[in-house]
């Protein structure tokens, strides 16, 4: 394949690519800084397993990504997760799924997993549309869109699903685009350290399936009005709800600290098998 | 406050199905009592108004009245509702459902419903538990709580319920206790003629189930409880940051009341505009 | 130095319109796919941010220390 | 698979004690000593005291149980758990069973051992929901979509709850595949006396494990050796069609074929292996009338069956164990020489439909639905009718 | 008369649209016509492939068994499909896309570049619609009228032109090819 | 033996028919025990089933019991006509108004005042069961003491096993009294 | 203006399609536009759905039943009804159980994956006896499978997926013209029998485009659901009128009717501790389907005059129809004689249908794209009047005409 060896080669599926997203699809751009966030911090992709759902970006780590990984049911990657990281917390598991598997179908398990703060690194990528089945509206789809199953337009008011995650009781959220590349690196570097239910939103392109519904059919359309469009959470004091609804707020949003399950969970077992011991011994 | 409720039953209550179910100082009765006195408040037709449940003890509320009533399956009720009211705007749809079937395995349709701005009030009864299989463990459980699935003590965060529905995007959000009937009324009567999702949340009693389990073993040992743990949302404000972070108490009241642009209202403007005559 | 894989890249340009630079510039090379490759036109411009290399989402683009 | 250390501990106090229990609690205690690790569930009726029972007892022994927020959900984290290298189980009833049946099509897919209990109440949707009926017997079988072949054992005594409880591991180990326990609210909500076996009398089946690089979903065997997660292997799992290694090919018919006619052989070329069935002949051998049943409905009718010949009439008797795979020699042997075979059953008729198929004699079902057993009586009735 | 068409390509290079056209410009003829097809999950880049069936007659098996006409305009789309025509079949392909020297069985094989074509008429898009006006001229199984109705009827309004002259410039192609 | 303890909700009657089951299950005999009750916690329909055997047991829910004790006016009228000829019949006289009219011929009936005993010696409603059942017990010769004061130990909340134990006491002696009238 | 399109077709008159006027239906084709179209099999799902009245969809994305749900997204608005995306299938069939309840026709479409999530409630709607249509555009599975290669995977599933004993009807049509034409017969069925009905298309023709000619007024029946005629007070929404299908009312009309998937008295309150009600319910709601099989059932006979030794048969449904009667014809030139049977409703089986054939061959063999599932039907109902022979395919293609001769060939050894 080619001339040279990308030096991140070693952490994606060589064998199957290139990858088959379309072109200028945001998320290539998604899994490039996955894999250099993964390089950055040291972690050995076998010591990570990487569940994902149904949908374009769901195939970012599979089978791209080169670790174990889970390409489970539509809507449902983080409740498979949730059973691979009780059994193994040492492990770093991430879901990389899209908007409309992780919040329109499968909205219950994440707004849960949130409440839990359950170790996992959650990362979606909103590119406010149903890219595989060929461009349907989804919750993230902003109202006033035509999809092709809301040709007229859409009616309905689009999630803020990083805003709803930190409702639902997540200790990291954040939001960048496939613009902000380098922090978005950084995002997901702290995401994968940390303890707790992480979440980051990306928001990202879908040129072929929803850009050219809207007059944006380009990769660079969309880039650019990221860059445009986008504000740092600490510049938004004082702004209007309805300011802030034209604008795309980046940043980290929320970042604290809650016991978390799998480890009180374990604490349980501790406890109780101590407690089976003490009985025996008595 | 309470005028005597015969007037009331007699007027919205299907007599072939009492005495209901409810155990003993169980809050859903006295849910069910602030409903129908809101609705008779609002004056709403009753033929015109569809109840709409899940599974559980809450959901069983629309088989005790003398209306049209859906009992659906465990955690769809606001979906089933969607429907009814999608395929006739006309019709009022109230929706009675309980922690465990709207927000545990019905948690996707609230926050979506909520997000589409439907016009459908629903009511959910906290009680913290899944009470009608025996008490298990239930998203509002809160931590350290005794149930059957959580022996040594529950280690999951609870959902504030009322903040998840503010999250993700209700227009009216309200939530009570059974401590405060006329109160939660008057949130249930908002919510009735707001036009959108309205949700009202009400902490009640399971004496029989979490009670039991959890030192409140009569309905009234939580309606105490309630009243030392919760806090009106205007003082809460009045209070400083540093207090606020502090108190440790659940903000009742009305939460949340805007205006944003309702889903039926809105899919009549586009058969307005694409109608083929 | 920088290093495009002809083969990897799908022609979306974002290496182009993004790079602070301008390096890049569009070629009318066609590659298997049909697609037309970028080329770089000054490469002693490059001061080797890498925002290209990140965004690339085909890692076609390569940034090394030479 | 070998038991851990704590497991042991608590299974050696066990060993030898009779328990008056539910069939629910046999259950759990079944999974308990099956080195089941991990439970994921949500409460139903008549299930709920499986989870209860677990979420009590398991974390003694060392396992983990949680309570998800759905039925689609635990039955994602059993699997996704079970690739972590864990035994794991869920338990529901008929609603629940219906929303897991997409995920059950995932791990017959991705051959994945997990189990899955099922304590049928009867329905349709919500129905009588505290009331036994064994009316998802076909459920179990056709439930998800796409071809596909399934593991079930049904148990007739809470006794059995705990005995087939290992049996369903075991399966779900050796073949690489979901085993349903169909169990139903009868047998879970009588209690009767349970004795705990003793540690020593347990066997766990081994899950084969790969060899390193060896594929993980094909190759020579019907039944491919498992890598699980953390191993460095870097496992690909997934729902899709796929290669032999785990790639996703979605695209071309051979591969799907090839996947499918295995997953599909590995059951049906093993059901002599896998079939269980209890027969209790007739002593003359004469008889011209069999009775066969499972489940709740075998326990009447083997009363009835012993009724019958007391009363001088030859019948013979066979309860079958193992459902699915059906168990196809078994029963044309049993029928061969019969003239009619009576089928009671708590449902209107799916497994007399399935005897039908393969025997000549005529089959009568004797079906009873509305959440009451059948009585000995009835049975008898429907057998001195058919004499 | 049963003639079945094959056209094979990547995810994107618009050939189920072309499918669709030639069937009804087959419709538009009075015929009988079905079109069917097959594509990976991926929209755009994966393996696609549209079939179309015209016939006097109704028409049961609605898949190609051997086709009468391939058209590739992707390397892998031809090498999947090129072994599977009828002896004498017409082949054509995309000349900057499939590098092939002949076809071993076919009739009569022709090498057109239709994506150059496009983008010199301004928009690489209309490389299908150029492929067609060839096809039609090459083969003639549909009446070119017929066709240019149902090129219409199935593009944007705002690109009709672009699709009309994509078209016409097929047709002369193709029809110099025959020549 | 099949007896049938009934109802309602929360008046102890499953534990009744466990405690008994499980009692025999100690004894070394068969035993099956099964209930059956509404959706509601409290208050609804309730009953438990008991059967003892010495042989295997078939019948999961049989349609006619050899005794049934009621401790409510519904359960009784709509169990007392499935009582076998030559069954037992035992009602709490407090909650139960008898109506010989209904009762299969050939039964045996007797009627105690459970739960006043119950509140008036020990103070607590809720063991009336366990008067009933001591009463049951030796009046019948189900199963050992020794098993029943076991099950009954095991099995009610921690801190009432005296309670329990003595209530069940009295229904034992009461029953030995009726006998040697 | 019809701002009012919503109410009028619904609130006003609760009754959205009854009677469907001739003037709605114009409207319909109005918006349907040219007669003759060259149209793909799911686009005629939609339009016989708009043809039939239905005015409720509730659908979630999936291939390769998506562009049913574009389709009604684009339409139904031009004709007043509602079209609305949910969260996922589980959503979209609990909404149009509730949309059927407040009065109007209602459907989903989906495929294999969205059908097991929806089969909890299609017991629902079983046991409710809501008239909804479930279109169900079968896909490679199980599991996701090869998402966009067709199958007929799902024959059993579609009777048997959800839990407890019901009976419902399912049609598979094999040509585009067909999803039109049977996609009303659901819809009339469904009204009729107050059942849910699965239309059991599959990947290929849901995704084959074809030439299809819509109805005129008249040319089709559009069947609306059985009202209550007593009065309110005295009306029980479950009770057996003799027909076995009780008549129903419309949520907001007064009738103040409980509708529960609780085994449920003819009231409609639940009275799960009855053992003979819940039979006497559960065999009303089979016996239905059962006792009206005659005129449920249709099928397709295509047999010749020759002896029962030298005749061969065939039993095929849904697209694979299509190869069969490519094979059908070249074994004839070949001086096979071949008997055909056709089948259209899936579900109720016709057993009848299937017995009668197999006294007329020696042998049949049931080409599907699967492993073997109606096979285990047909087995059934030939009861060993003949051998019977499996000959499934699976991987998302068709049979070849030769594949099937080649089986029948094989067969006969």
């Amino acid at each position: 394949m080619g001339e040279y060896r990308h030096r991140l080669m070693d952490y994606v599926r060589e064998e199957i690519m290139p990858h088959r997203f379309c072109v200028g699809c945001g998320c290539g751009t998604v899994l490039n800084a996955f894999v250099n966030a993964v390089e950055e911090i040291g972690l050995e992709p076998t010591k990570m397993v990487c569940v994902s759902g149904i949908g374009c970006s769901s195939w970012i780590p599979s089978p791209y990504f080169r670790s174990d990984t889970l390409h489970t049911t539509h809507g449902r990657p983080i409740a498979f997760a949730t059973g691979v990281k009780i059994m193994r917390p040492d492990l770093t598991v991430v879901v990389i799924a899209g908007d409309g598997d992780v919040s329109g179908i499968g909205g219950n398990h994440l707004i849960h997993a949130a409440r839990r703060n359950i170790d996992l690194s959650v990362f979606m990528v909103n590119n406010m549309i149903y890219g595989m089945t060929g461009g349907q509206v989804a919750p993230t789809t902003p109202s006033g869109t035509k999809t092709s199953t809301t040709p007229h337009r859409n009616i309905e008011p689009a999630f803020k699903v990083a805003d709803l995650v930190m409702t639902a009781g997540a200790t990291y959220v954040a939001r960048w685009t496939t613009y902000h590349v380098f922090p978005l690196m950084e995002s997901m570097q702290n995401a994968m350290t940390r303890k707790g239910f992480s979440f980051i939103e990306i928001i990202s392109q879908c040129p072929d399936n929803y850009g050219r519904r809207i007059g944006k059919p380009t990769a660079n359309d969309f880039l650019k009005q990221f860059r445009d469009d986008a504000i740092r959470i600490n510049k938004t004091e004082g702004m209007s709800e309805e300011q802030l609804d034209k604008r795309i707020v980046i940043g980290k949003l929320c970042d604290r600290e809650r016991p978390e399950y799998v480890t009180q969970l374990h604490e349980i077992i501790r406890e109780q098998v101590a407690a089976v011991k003490r009985e025996k011994t008595k | 406050m309470f005028r005597p409720s015969k007037h009331i039953r007699e007027k919205y209550l299907e007599e072939e199905m009492w005495p209901s179910i409810f155990c003993q100082g169980c809050g859903i009765g006295t849910v069910m009592n602030a409903t129908l006195r809101a609705i008779d408040k609002v004056g709403l037709d009753i033929d015109q108004t569809i109840f709409v449940s899940g599974i559980g003890c809450s959901s069983r509320v629309p088989g005790y009245l003398d209306a049209d009533g859906l009992h659906t399956t465990h955690g769809r009720a606001i979906a089933f509702a969607t429907g009814v009211k999608l395929a006739n705007p006309e019709l009022t749809v109230i929706v009675f459902t309980g922690d465990g079937d709207m927000a545990g395995i019905g948690g996707n349709h609230f926050i979506h419903a909520a997000r589409r701005n439907v016009d459908l009030t629903v009511i959910c009864v906290n009680n913290y538990n899944y009470g009608m299989t025996g008490t298990q463990v239930s998203p509002t459980t809160p931590v350290g709580g005794i149930t059957m699935t959580s022996p040594y003590g529950n280690v999951e965060s609870p959902f504030d319920l009322s903040a998840l529905a503010i999250g993700a995007g209700a227009a009216y959000v309200a939530k009570w206790a059974t401590m405060y009937p006329h109160e939660m009324m008057t949130a249930i009567k908002k919510g009735i003629e707001k036009k959108g999702f309205a949700f009202i949340e009400t902490l009640a009693a399971c004496p029989t189930g979490y009670g039991r389990k959890n030192k409140m073993k009569e309905g009234k040992d939580h309606m105490l409880w309630c009243k030392e743990n919760t806090i009106g949302k205007s003082r809460y404000e009045r209070l400083s940051e540093q207090e606020q972070n502090s108190c440790g108490k659940i903000v009742i009241g009305e939460l949340r009341n805007i205006e944003k642009p309702e889903f039926t209202a809105e899919w009549s403007k586009l058969v307005e505009q694409h109608y083929m005559e | 130095m920088i290093e495009i894989n002809d083969d990897l890249c799908k022609g979306c340009d974002i290496c182009i319109e993004f790079c602070p630079l301008n390096v890049f510039l569009k070629s009318d090379t066609l590659n298997r796919k049909g697609y037309y490759v970028p080329v770089i036109a000054e490469e002693d411009l490059c001061v080797g941010c890498r925002l290209c290399e990140l965004l690339c989402p085909e890692f076609a683009i390569i940034i090394t220390n030479e | 698979m070998a038991i851990e250390a704590n497991r042991k501990e608590y299974l050696r106090r066990l060993g030898g004690k009779k328990y008056f229990i539910l069939g629910d609690e046999a259950c759990a205690y079944g999974a308990i000593y099956a080195g089941c690790d991990f439970f994921a569930g949500y409460p139903i009726t008549p299930a709920t005291e499986i989870a209860e029972l677990i979420a009590l007892e398991l974390p003694k022994a060392g396992g983990i149980c949680i309570q998800m927020e759905d039925e689609l959900a635990s039955i994602a984290a059993i699997i996704g758990a079970a690739w972590t290298g864990a035994r794991t189980m869920t338990a529901t009833s008929g609603p629940g069973f219906s929303l897991m049946q997409e995920n059950i099509g995932y791990a017959i897919m991705t051959e994945t051992p997990c189990v899955i209990v099922n304590v049928q109440r009867s329905g349709p949707s919500t129905g009588q929901a505290t009331k036994p009926a064994q009316g998802d017997v076909m459920q179990a079988r056709w439930g998800t979509h796409g071809d596909h072949d399934i593991i079930a054992l049904a148990p007739h005594s809470a006794q059995e709850c705990l005995d087939l409880m290992l049996d369903c591991f075991n399966l779900a180990d050796i073949y690489r595949t979901p085993v349903i326990l169909l169990m139903d609210g009868e047998i879970g909500h009588i209690r009767e006396s349970v004795t705990m076996p003793e540690l020593s009398t347990i066997t766990h089946a081994e899950r084969k494990l790969a060899q390193p690089a060896e594929d993980i979903f094909g190759g020579p065997e019907l039944v491919p050796g498992i890598t699980h997660y953390g191993e460095g292997a870097n496992v690909h799992v997934t729902g899709s069609t796929h290669l032999a290694n785990g790639m996703r090919d979605v695209a071309t018919p051979e591969v799907h074929d090839v996947l499918l006619r295995r997953i599909y052989r590995k059951i049906a070329d093993n059901r002599e292996q896998i079939v269980r069935t209890e027969l209790d002949k007739d002593t003359d051998g004469k008889a011209k009338i069999g009775v066969i049943a499972y489940g709740a409905a075998s326990r009447p009718a083997h009363g009835a069956v012993g009724r019958a010949r007391n009363n001088g009439n030859a019948v013979d008797f066979l309860r079958l164990i193992t459902i699915w795979p059906f168990a196809r020699t078994q029963v044309v042997e049993f029928c061969r020489d019969l003239d009619v075979l009576l089928v009671p059953e708590m449902n209107l008729g799916q497994i007399s439909r399935e005897i039908e198929r393969f025997v000549n004699c005529r089959v009568v079902s004797v079906s009873k639905i509305g959440g009451v057993p059948h009585t000995v009586e009835e049975i008898l009735t429907a057998i001195e009718e058919a004499v | 008369m049963r003639t079945e068409i094959r056209l094979a390509a990547f995810g994107g290079q618009g050939i189920i649209l072309s499918g669709v056209i030639m069937g009804e410009g087959a419709i538009n003829d009075g015929k009988n016509a079905v079109q069917t097809q097959s594509y990976g999950p991926e929209s755009r880049g994966g393996a696609a492939k549209s079939e179309i069936i015209i016939a006097d007659e109704n028409i049961d098996y609605p898949m190609v068994v051997e086709a009468d006409c391939l058209v590739a305009l992707s390397q892998p789309g031809y090498d999947k499909y090129a072994s599977e025509v009828k002896p004498g079949a017409t082949v054509i392909i995309d000349s900057d896309l499939v590098e092939t020297e002949k076809h071993p069985t076919a009739g009569s094989f022709y090498q057109l570049p239709f994506t150059k074509l496009a983008d010199e008429l301004g928009n690489r898009i209309v490389a299908n619609i150029v492929m067609l006006g060839s096809v039609c001229a090459i083969t003639g199984i549909v009446d070119k009228e017929s066709l240019l109705e149902a090129v219409k009827a199935n593009v944007p309004a705002k690109f009709l032109d672009l699709n009309v002259r994509a078209f016409t410039r097929g047709y002369e192609i193709g029809e110099q090819a025959l020549a | 033996m099949i007896i049938r303890f009934a109802g309602f909700g929360g008046q102890g009657i499953v534990l009744s028919s466990y405690v008994l089951g499980l009692s025999a299950a100690l004894d070394g005999k068969k035993a099956l025990q099964n209930q059956a009750y509404g959706s509601e916690s409290r208050g609804g329909e309730c009953r438990g089933d008991v059967i003892i055997s010495d042989e295997e047991i078939y019948e999961l829910e049989p349609l006619k019991y050899d005794v049934l004790v009621a401790m409510n006016q519904p359960a009784y009228e709509k169990f007392v006509p499935l009582i076998k000829p030559n069954g037992t019949l035992i009602l709490d006289r407090d909650l139960v108004v008898a109506d010989s009219a209904q009762e299969p011929e050939g039964i045996t009936k007797h009627a105690i005042s459970a739960t006043d005993i119950a509140f008036k010696k020990f103070g607590r409603k809720i063991i009336a069961n366990m008067v009933l059942l001591g009463y049951l017990n030796t009046l019948l010769n189900l199963v050992s003491e020794k098993a029943l004061a076991e099950a009954i130990a095991k099995n009610v909340p921690r801190g009432t096993e005296e309670l329990n134990q003595n209530a069940c006491q009295h229904g034992i002696d009461l029953a030995r009294q009726e006998m040697k009238v | 203006m019809e701002h009012t399109a919503i109410q009028s077709t619904s609130a006003k008159k609760h009754k959205p399609a009854q009677p469907f006027t001739r003037e709605e239906f114009e409207r319909v084709r109005r918006v349907l536009k040219k007669k003759v179209q060259f149209a793909q099999g799911d686009v005629a799902v939609a339009y016989g759905a708009l043809l039939a009245g239905c005015r409720f969809f509730a659908g979630y994305p999936i291939t390769p039943a998506t562009e049913t749900a574009e389709i009604m997204s684009r339409l139904l608005p031009q004709v007043g009804g509602t079209c609305i995306q949910m969260e996922d299938e589980i959503a979209s069939v609990g909404a149009i159980i509730g949309a059927s309840w407040a009065g109007a026709k209602s459907m989903t479409a989906t495929s294999g994956p969205g059908f097991s999530l929806m089969q909890e409630n299609i017991g629902y709607a079983a046991m409710t006896e809501t008239p909804c249509v479930i279109v169900d555009v079968q896909r490679s599975g199980p599991s996701t499978g090869q998402p966009t290669e067709g199958a007929q995977g799902d024959i059993m599933q579609a009777k048997w997926g959800s839990h407890g004993d019901y009976e419902l009807i399912a049609l598979s049509p094999s040509t585009v013209q067909e999803c039109l034409d049977f996609t009303i017969k659901a819809f009339n069925y469904s009204e009729t029998y107050r059942v849910p009905v699965i239309l059991l298309a599959d990947g290929i023709i849901g995704h084959t485009r074809e030439k299809i000619e819509l109805p005129e007024y008249g040319d089709i029946q559009i069947i609306w659901r059985k009202e209550p005629t007593v009065p309110k007070a005295e009306y029980q929404p479950f009770a057996d009128d003799g027909t076995k299908v009780p008549a129903m009312n419309v949520f907001g009309t007064g009738y103040h009717s409980y509708i529960t998937g609780l085994t449920h008295a003819e009231t409609g309150y639940p009275c799960t501790d009855s053992q003979p009600d819940h039979h006497q319910l559960v065999q009303r709601l089979c016996d239905k389907i059962r006792d009206n099989r005659k005129k449920i059932i249709m099928v397709e006979r295509d047999y010749e005059n020759s002896t029962r030794d030298e005749t061969v048969g065939i039993v095929s449904y849904g697209v694979t129809t299509r190869t069969v009667y490519s094979a059908v014809k070249t074994l004839r030139q070949a001086g096979t004689p071949v008997n055909h049977l056709r089948i259209i409703t899936n579900w109720p089986f016709p057993e009848q249908e299937v017995a009668e054939l197999a006294g007329r061959v020696n042998r049949i063999i049931v080409p599907e794209l699967n492993l073997g599932q109606v096979y285990h039907s047909v087995r059934e109902a030939v009861d060993g009047r003949c051998p019977v022979t499996a000959c499934g395919k699976i991987g998302g293609e068709m049979h070849t005409p030769r594949e099937i001769i080649e089986a029948i060939n094989g067969s006969a050894d």
